[in-house]
């Protein structure tokens, strides 16, 4: 289990090649990246900024990668998120969970991508045509998280 | 007492980080008092609703104690992901 | 859309740059790997043959990656099935979606996944200590097709 | 009629294809046209639950009409993934 907060970006290859490395119990690595689109609701984005809580974050995806470990048989969960100037099309978040089943690593990795929406200390500021603007929190994003809460 | 801003809150108060010397019971008593010392605190923190609040790292809400507490942070709803 | 049917290894963050690539519509992207493990039920397996249908597995592979990108407003869906020797530890499987949003992604990535599952022409010979053995299809695997038609 | 055999079907039969002379109406009749035929047919087809088939590359069952077929393939449940 581990999680990483950079600037830098992320090979997603590499990442699943870490996690994989001189093992071989492992049966299903799944893996969500999720990108800046150039669309924010109805209105183009041509750059975006995140902004993080340094020190907090890190314990806050940590705790959230424990949480699907403990919810889920994994073997492996891995959060790397970054912040600071990212442009449309530029990889923001990398969830991975591997485990000896799909199922598993489906559920663990689409869990820790609803608790990092609403959990984890990052705000976005978009830039559009009409100025800058702060991203609001999705209603969405915290219906998904909830769902967790009766399963 | 240790207080963070985050996001639109830091860009309004125009600090990401400060001490302040407060008597505050309450996250909600140390809101008011700096909310009447100045108008960007006034502005900032005009619709709490829209206000995420930790005491010491741990999420909590406005009625929250500041007894023994040595750090408060003010947020707007985290968007990472 | 497309799919490659291989003895060659992937790599998972080259196929991610490929569906993305001079994109900037692209919001979120699922991608699942299966591995060869060193266990099959209760049984150590030293190694892997993977027999396919030729000709006949593009087209079941082309079939399934076109019915997810009906069912979900996918922007990219890709396969790669490996087949010959393997090892444990080896790569089998690629499933990528690529959406605007997460949830679609999510949902197509295991989509694909359960239908190939049962419906793409593959058959695993494992090597074990009591000789070689050919792979019996799991009921788990028909009843995880099965769920997406009452959907 | 050309007919494909794969996984453990192709290794008790002992070929992976052939072209066989045959009047079978279904894929029933030429299973039992083979399997009288050679012991090799009889052990491969002796349980045809474990069987699946596909004629024309489509999917189907032993009870499928042969006319107008030009390709039958015999094959256990897949287990790719």
């Amino acid at each position: 289990m581990s999680v990483s907060v950079q600037t830098e970006d992320f090979d997603v290859g590499a990442e699943i090649a870490a996690l994989t490395q001189d093992r071989t119990d492992i049966g299903a690595v799944v893996t969500f990246t999720g990108l800046v689109r150039d669309m924010g609701g109805a209105q183009a984005v041509s750059a975006m900024e995140l902004e993080h809580w340094p020190g907090m974050t890190e314990q806050a995806l940590e705790q959230i990668a424990a949480e699907a470990s403990a919810r889920w048989p994994l073997q492996a969960a891995r959060i790397v998120h970054r912040y600071g100037p990212l442009l449309p099309g530029d990889q923001i978040v990398l969830v991975a969970a591997a485990s000896p089943h799909r199922g598993a690593a489906f559920e663990a990795a689409e869990y820790m991508m609803d608790f990092l929406k609403t959990r984890a200390p990052f705000w976005k500021k978009e830039t559009t045509p009409d100025g800058a603007r702060w991203v609001d929190a999705r209603d969405a994003d915290d219906a998904a998280q909830a769902r967790w809460d009766q399963g | 007492m240790k207080v963070l801003y985050f996001a639109w809150l830091r860009e309004r108060i125009g600090l990401n980080t400060e001490q302040v010397e407060t008597q505050a019971a309450t996250v909600a008593d140390l809101v008011a008092e700096l909310s009447a010392r100045e108008e960007r605190y006034a502005v900032a923190f005009a619709d709490m609703s829209a206000v995420r609040v930790a005491v010491d790292q741990t999420m909590t809400d406005i009625s929250a104690s500041l007894v023994g507490a040595s750090e408060v942070a003010f947020f707007p709803p985290m968007t990472g992901g």
